[in-house]
């Protein structure tokens, strides 16, 4: 096997220096009770050709583009990836090294992660990011655990215009805790109601989406006066990060703790992961903060260096009484943002958000005129709600015929919304496509 | 030309990415705009990040750079303990680049993603066999989550028999994500302290195992590198008190077609793929840490589960029982990838040579390394052997120092201060595909700094010198934080 | 952070590829045995050539820590002069790679290959546009071997004419390919002096153009940098003696757009496209070396040819004035997909914007270089500029010694000792993918290490400290040659 | 452009330290009648995603598996090719750097073509190998002109057997000297008529190549002694370097110079080019060899490393002297061989070709059990031709239409062989691909 060196040779002058007769003589630690009769029932080894086989014919077996037109994003989007981000992140330096925890010899790595945080930082207006955490929907549970921490408080509302995964999670990780979780209704407009958030006392954060689920843009800005007035903090999330190449920063609208996805950058949807869990928050809260964090340093000479920075908030050194058991986070997955985020420059991100917004524009009015209906009048980003009289169903299933996914249903997470579909439309859709589309509607 | 491995040479100095660049500059290719423009409200729209402008030669040159002061297994040894560096083989690369994977959307219909699904149920049921338990889930993110979605199974299995259960059982060898991710499910970790051969011994476990604790998390072999040989009847107490038994994978290198957990009591058993199954660490993450489970837990895994039916596999979440959702899909699936490919290309007698191969590298570790070190159990080890500095104290020399110092001779130095039960803990993991010749060159390197130590021990405590800065002042770091640019 | 771009960091020592592996380890993936064995007779066979058998992990070890003790366009500035040392876009790499390119053997049937033969007659369109000709063949393998297809084209031309001619016109300022193509078709290289200005006067060429010289080979922009402002006089003297104009086109990222060659008199021009085309030179090939003609020439060129009939392209080598095959296959294809996705994705506006700017880089260079060392022509040039070491010259300094020690600030050093025409030259091409704050510090660099010479010019003589090695003894190595292992 | 980093600020900033007023007058030595008038008529530039597609679309009209099976040899052989040796390749310090003359800051280019020199004359049993050459025929091309130097005599004879296409090469080069080329016929085994030599006179070198055009391997240890005998030098070639695995080395049958074709070690065929010229000879003639040599050196602390040398053969410094006009060679393939040889090794090589010979020989006995004729008895290695009754156009013609491309036709290059195809079976062919094949001759 061209991954284990040891020739017979090696192995046997290996025993004669340990002093056993054989290798399985170095397993007598393990009772007899406790070792495997037999060998493993797996399938036998495959040459790297027939791996190469196999695996082409799996991957043959998803839809993708060009054979598939597909407008789902729903959590995961379709953006262009330059080339030089996927060479670059494949310099096995970083892909290859672990957390750098002996930062002398890893400084590309910590440089790369602080210039990541601090991007990251400003595309939410925010003060500090941490290293990365698994994803949205984790990074949101994460920042919400956070919320609950700092405020000593016991409740936390949540807009049902989240993400209903992220929404999942929140609740699998508040599940052994004692914290209530509510959830705020939306309005006609697809958005959030915030005026449920009147009389309700004891809440430690409100956590809303911008773009929200539906592709709504929220109010952040009252979101945050209305969570404040609580006593409580605005915890934003998102699932779109490219929104913010455009709108206004959740930090600038009154946001206390962004958690969020950032797959958008540079990240391939790789069938929902790895992604990247954005975590960010105002300076006063950073030792709240979980999961690791990069800060500047000088080594003895005075020259500037990173390091990892304020471990007592982490596992390894505090164990049960840690902000958070995140160990190993999506490292890889920042540093793709942080190049991703180079390469567009802060305007390119623009114009690229810019032009996310205008395609989807344009689909959500060429639909309208085809006779669909869009049910959510608030502004949208990259993506919407679409419907049609008697449902989009049929409509859907027409389209698929012609390899084109037009959206995703929402009845299974909205009842009231049975027949709807949730599209999205990136810079990816030429507007032939969105066209065609269009036409598959109309016919 | 047998000369020392470390040595100094040309690298480039490289600022930071905002001291680059000037406004109006883009690395992006821009599609080009086929439709209208349709401007938002402009109360909604801000300026726009203020990101730094920069040409692609400029960002290529800067990670570039940066990669250049990194240090990964393709440079050389990684024998950090507990994080299992091996060879990260090129083929998983290719195959986690496969179109059909890495663009595929998670939310694509299930007669659209059968390869994918087809993928995750032949790991879910190799990862099963290696377990030696019933059924998967290959959603959580990395070793810790997985640990956590093992206490929400515990947490959801006391709830489930009517009395939930405040304390749980926790080595004092164990890794920091134990206790952590215990406490997010409310349980008191207890720790269990290890003997004096560095294992748990039965009667600890007998004394402190109660009604009011969930169970016990232990790690075989343990952070030691020595393998729980009472585990069997640590398991039976255990169980007899109705209690269960997590096992943290983290260490299955060690023991693959040796062991199998689910056989010595193990109940729930989370996996490294980043370690165990070859996955590469990209300098922290992402990991992939699935859990495996006996069949009378697998209704509470959390959902999705991939499903088969009549050949057609798709992902259901009705599961009344489950801990819910981990993840907003389904899991690293990039990572998966690269496990399915790397357990494809060994078979089943290549991950077992795998594990005798990584022993015996340990080993002979061992073997050479304690003339030149103190060794904090004298006796064979599985896949990692731990020593200290206690014969350096003389000389005012640490385990830090050490460490450094090894970085000039062109290592990456071993898991140091830990486990915790070690003083000055220096715990080295060669793993099976280090070469004989690797393994010596480490342990002259060793000798030389020992030698060094006593002669000259400014050169230790200087250390390290060639790397491209000197050694950081990390509590300077953490007294005025500045993490942002 | 502003600080010296280049410094000193850990690099690894690596020994010959022979000096490690181990007799029965294999890195390769041998494909299954699936057919019984037949082997030779035994008189032909032997026993395998003595190579050294290594795991893959050792291999990828090796050459990783060879790569890092090198420096490449994505490292740093690389402003070698004549190379055009610009940045080579990453998805050029991808297009390259893509599988119907370069899995395509290159005897599939024309109806199988379509899409290889269409890129071909694309990339010829664009070239011979580019050009200001009429024809073009993609074949030669380097500039050089374009180089020496159009001198048998010459040749042949002359031969068809009746009289074959045994001189040819080469001016001193010439890349050494040039006499030395010549000379492989047997004809006579006659130096042509550069005038005061480094160019070729009108009379110069009238002088020594005869009857028994076939042509004229000329390089414009020439190797100073310097556009040939004479060159339609020197071509029409040629023309009228009956003699053809070879051009070095390795020069045309000076002029893209702005000056098409078969418009200013050239007959015969070949381009560089690891030049002036962006794909990459892979630490000394592979190049490629297209060769545009006048219609009238067309009928020399190497066989086989990109034929178009009915929207179906086909290879064909039925064209009986051919000079034949220049290589076994079409030429480098893979090296011709990188400079059509550049030139697809440059697009016209963007390969005239590419030359304008490489000239403004070159003029900034020269500009605020020209403080600081001698320029050889004081005049703007066009893509280069040529500097000497006279200054340095009091102190004992010469061009080499200001090398090195570029190498230790952390850039690759300029050509240097050519054009001969200039003694001690050190000839900086910077290209257009410079940023205004590289070229900057290039300057100060300089400036530094001129100081350095005037106060301290042994840190230039024992330059580069940096680097894995020190200065090499480049005459010994000679003496004694030691060429294998 | 995103390769063009300008900013307008920056130019005018440049332009001012020049002292001029635009970019335009930069060009003023450009006289007004050399300019071009108007733009180039180029296609428009494409988005780095409108590449792709475009790519994606040529890419996908040529034939290559798993749609077709091609049993295509002839010089350019499908080989399986270690996804490592593609990962080190692309690292940007090799791919991206240029000839090492400043050899201080490209050891790792000069190690690297020295390992390849070292491990190109051992698999050809010679003294040294150059650092490359553009290919096999350019090698071959290379070896005679330099035969004909060292030996001064004007007369050469190649093989009919050598490859076409290098023969062509060889005329090329060729056609400015007066130098006589001459072919000596082959024999009913389909080896090298080599009585033809006798009686020749003033022959500075022999040139054969084995495994031959079509397989055949020949007996080069008698061409060197018949070579030897009338004065003249032994110059072998070969088109399929990988049988060395298994063949006695040129240099141990009396090779002097050999040239040939090193694409099936590592190199993808891509359609032709580029690939890799080896080219070696014994120590006598070191100094009349073509192109690039790395040697040893010692820098001036005494420490090993590596330097291009020999140069005063070379054209940079002799210019019309020069031993040829070779500047950029192909170094990078080099490198990939030497790559490929090391991941194979000493053991795998002689498996790996064992492997292809037999996979050959296993279809060349089905063909034969099929009714095909094999008309050349000599043994071979990985290629053969064949042909059948009535000509085996037919069957070609029916096996295109299965997707398989069974071979080359050889007609055009040797009428005497009409009808015949070469076919080429590698480790790439699983036994389940020959029997298909063998099952569409005999439908
Ligand atoms: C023994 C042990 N358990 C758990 C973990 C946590 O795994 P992860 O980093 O993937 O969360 C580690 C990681 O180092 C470990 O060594
Ligand atoms: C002016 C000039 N002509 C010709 C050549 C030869 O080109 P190649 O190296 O591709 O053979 C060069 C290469 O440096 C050159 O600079």
């Amino acid at each position: 096997m061209r991954y284990l060196p040891h020739t017979d040779e090696d192995i046997a002058a290996m025993l004669g220096v340990i002093g056993v007769e054989g290798i399985a003589d170095l397993f007598g630690s393990i009772p007899a009770d406790c070792r495997l009769q037999g060998e493993l029932r797996l399938p036998t080894a495959l040459s790297e050709w027939e791996l190469d086989d196999h695996m082409d014919r799996l991957a043959g077996m998803t839809a993708v583009s060009p054979d598939y037109k597909v407008y789902l994003g729903a959590g995961s989007y379709d953006h262009r990836i330059p080339a030089a981000v996927t060479h670059l992140l494949g310099r096995s330096e970083f892909l290859t090294s672990y957390t750098p925890y002996q930062p002398e010899m890893l400084q590309g790595t910590l440089q790369g992660i602080y210039e990541y945080q601090t991007l990251a930082a400003r595309l939410l207006g925010m003060d500090v990011a941490t290293a990365s955490h698994y994803d949205g929907a984790t990074a949101l549970a994460e920042a919400l655990l956070m919320a609950v921490r700092i405020t000593k408080r016991k409740r936390v509302a949540l807009s049902r215009t989240i993400h209903p995964h992220y929404r999942q999670v929140v609740r699998t990780y508040f599940a052994p805790t004692e914290v209530e979780l509510l959830e705020l209704p939306f309005l006609e407009t697809g958005l959030t109601d915030l005026s449920r958030l009147e009389g309700l006392d004891g809440l430690a954060a409100l956590a809303v989406q911008s773009p929200n689920f539906f592709g709504c843009i929220e109010d952040l800005r009252e979101a945050g006066k209305k969570a404040h007035a609580a006593g409580a903090l605005l915890a934003a999330t998102f699932s779109e990060a490219l929104a913010y190449g455009l709108l206004r920063s959740p930090g600038s609208q009154g946001a206390d703790i962004v958690g969020g996805e950032g797959q958008s950058l540079g990240i391939p949807r790789s069938f929902g992961g790895p992604a990247l869990g954005i975590l960010a928050s105002r300076k006063e809260y950073l030792r709240s903060l979980p999961g690791r964090l990069v800060g500047r340093a000088k080594d003895r000479d005075g020259k500037e260096g990173f390091v990892l920075t304020l471990a007592t908030r982490e596992q390894h050194i505090r164990r049960e009484k840690a902000t958070s058991n995140i160990c190993s986070n999506n490292s890889l997955c920042a540093l793709a943002a942080a190049m991703y985020m180079a390469f567009l420059g802060g305007t390119g991100i623009r114009e690229l958000a810019s032009l996310n917004r205008d395609k989807a524009e344009y689909l959500k009015n060429a639909l309208r005129e085809a006779g669909c209906t869009i049910p959510f009048a608030a502004p949208t980003f990259n993506e919407f709600v679409v419907s049609a009289p008697g449902g989009f169903d049929a409509i859907h299933r027409r389209l698929l015929e012609k390899r084109i996914v037009a959206g995703l249903p929402l009845g299974s997470h909205y009842p009231e919304l049975a027949g709807h579909y949730l599209l999205c439309v990136t810079e990816t859709a030429g507007r032939a496509d969105l066209d065609a589309l269009v036409k598959g509607v109309r016919s | 030309m047998s000369k020392a491995l470390g040595t100094s040479g040309l690298i480039l100095n490289e600022p930071l990415l905002w001291e680059r660049g000037r406004k109006g500059r883009c690395g992006f290719s821009l599609p080009e705009r086929d439709v209208p423009e349709s401007p938002l409200p402009a109360e909604l729209t801000g300026d726009g990040p203020p990101f730094p402008d920069l040409s692609e030669v400029e960002v290529v040159r800067h990670y570039t750079r940066l990669s250049t002061w990194n240090y990964g297994v393709d440079t050389g040894l990684y024998p950090l303990g507990s994080c299992t560096m091996k060879y990260n083989p090129k083929t998983n690369e290719r195959q986690a680049a496969l179109k059909g994977f890495a663009a595929a959307h998670p939310f694509l219909p299930p007669e659209l993603s059968q390869g994918a699904l087809r993928l995750m149920t032949g790991l879910e049921r190799d990862l099963a066999e290696i377990a030696g338990l019933d059924a998967v889930t290959l959603q959580p993110a990395a070793g810790a989550q997985g640990e956590l979605a093992g206490m929400l199974i515990l947490h959801a299995y006391h709830r489930s028999r009517g009395r939930q259960r405040r304390k749980i059982l926790v080595p004092d060898t164990a890794h920091g994500t134990n206790p952590a991710s215990a406490a997010l499910c409310g349980y008191a970790p207890v720790p269990v302290p290890s003997d004096g051969r560095g294992i748990i011994a039965t009667e600890t476990v007998g004394a402190l195992m109660d009604e009011d604790t969930a169970g016990i998390m232990i790690t075989n072999p343990n952070t030691l590198g020595l393998f729980e040989e009472n585990i069997r009847e640590v398991a039976r107490i255990v169980h007899e008190r109705g209690g269960l038994v997590y096992g943290d994978g983290a260490n299955m290198n060690a023991v693959m077609g040796i062991v199998k957990p689910g056989a010595i009591g193990i109940d729930i058993l989370h996996l490294n793929l980043h370690k165990t199954f070859s996955s590469p660490h990209g300098g922290g993450g992402p990991g992939s840490g699935p859990v495996a489970v006996r069949k009378e837990l697998a209704r509470f895994l959390p959902v999705p589960r991939v499903v088969e039916t009549d050949g057609m596999y798709q992902l259901r979440e009705d599961f009344p029982d489950t801990i819910g959702r981990l993840l907003a899909f389904h899991g690293h699936f990039g990572v998966l990838v690269r496990a399915y490919s790397y357990i494809r290309s060994m078979g089943p007698d290549g991950l077992k040579q795998a594990s005798r191969l990584a022993v015996l590298n340990a080993n002979y570790l061992l073997e050479k390394l304690k003339e030149v070190l103190h060794l904090a159990y004298d006796r064979p080890c599985m896949h990692e052997c731990v020593f200290s500095d206690r014969d350096q104290q003389a000389e005012g020399i640490t385990t830090l120092d050490v460490a450094k110092r090894l970085m000039d001779y062109g290592y990456h130095p071993p898991t140091i201060y830990f486990p915790l039960v070690v003083r000055g803990a220096i715990m080295i993991e060669p793993t099976e595909t280090e070469t004989k010749e690797e393994l010596d060159r480490f342990v002259e390197a060793f000798r030389a700094i020992v030698r060094e130590g006593k002669e000259n021990p400014e050169l230790l405590r200087e250390a390290p010198v060639r790397c491209k800065v000197r050694r950081l002042d990390e509590t300077a770091a953490a007294r005025n934080p500045c993490l942002t640019g």
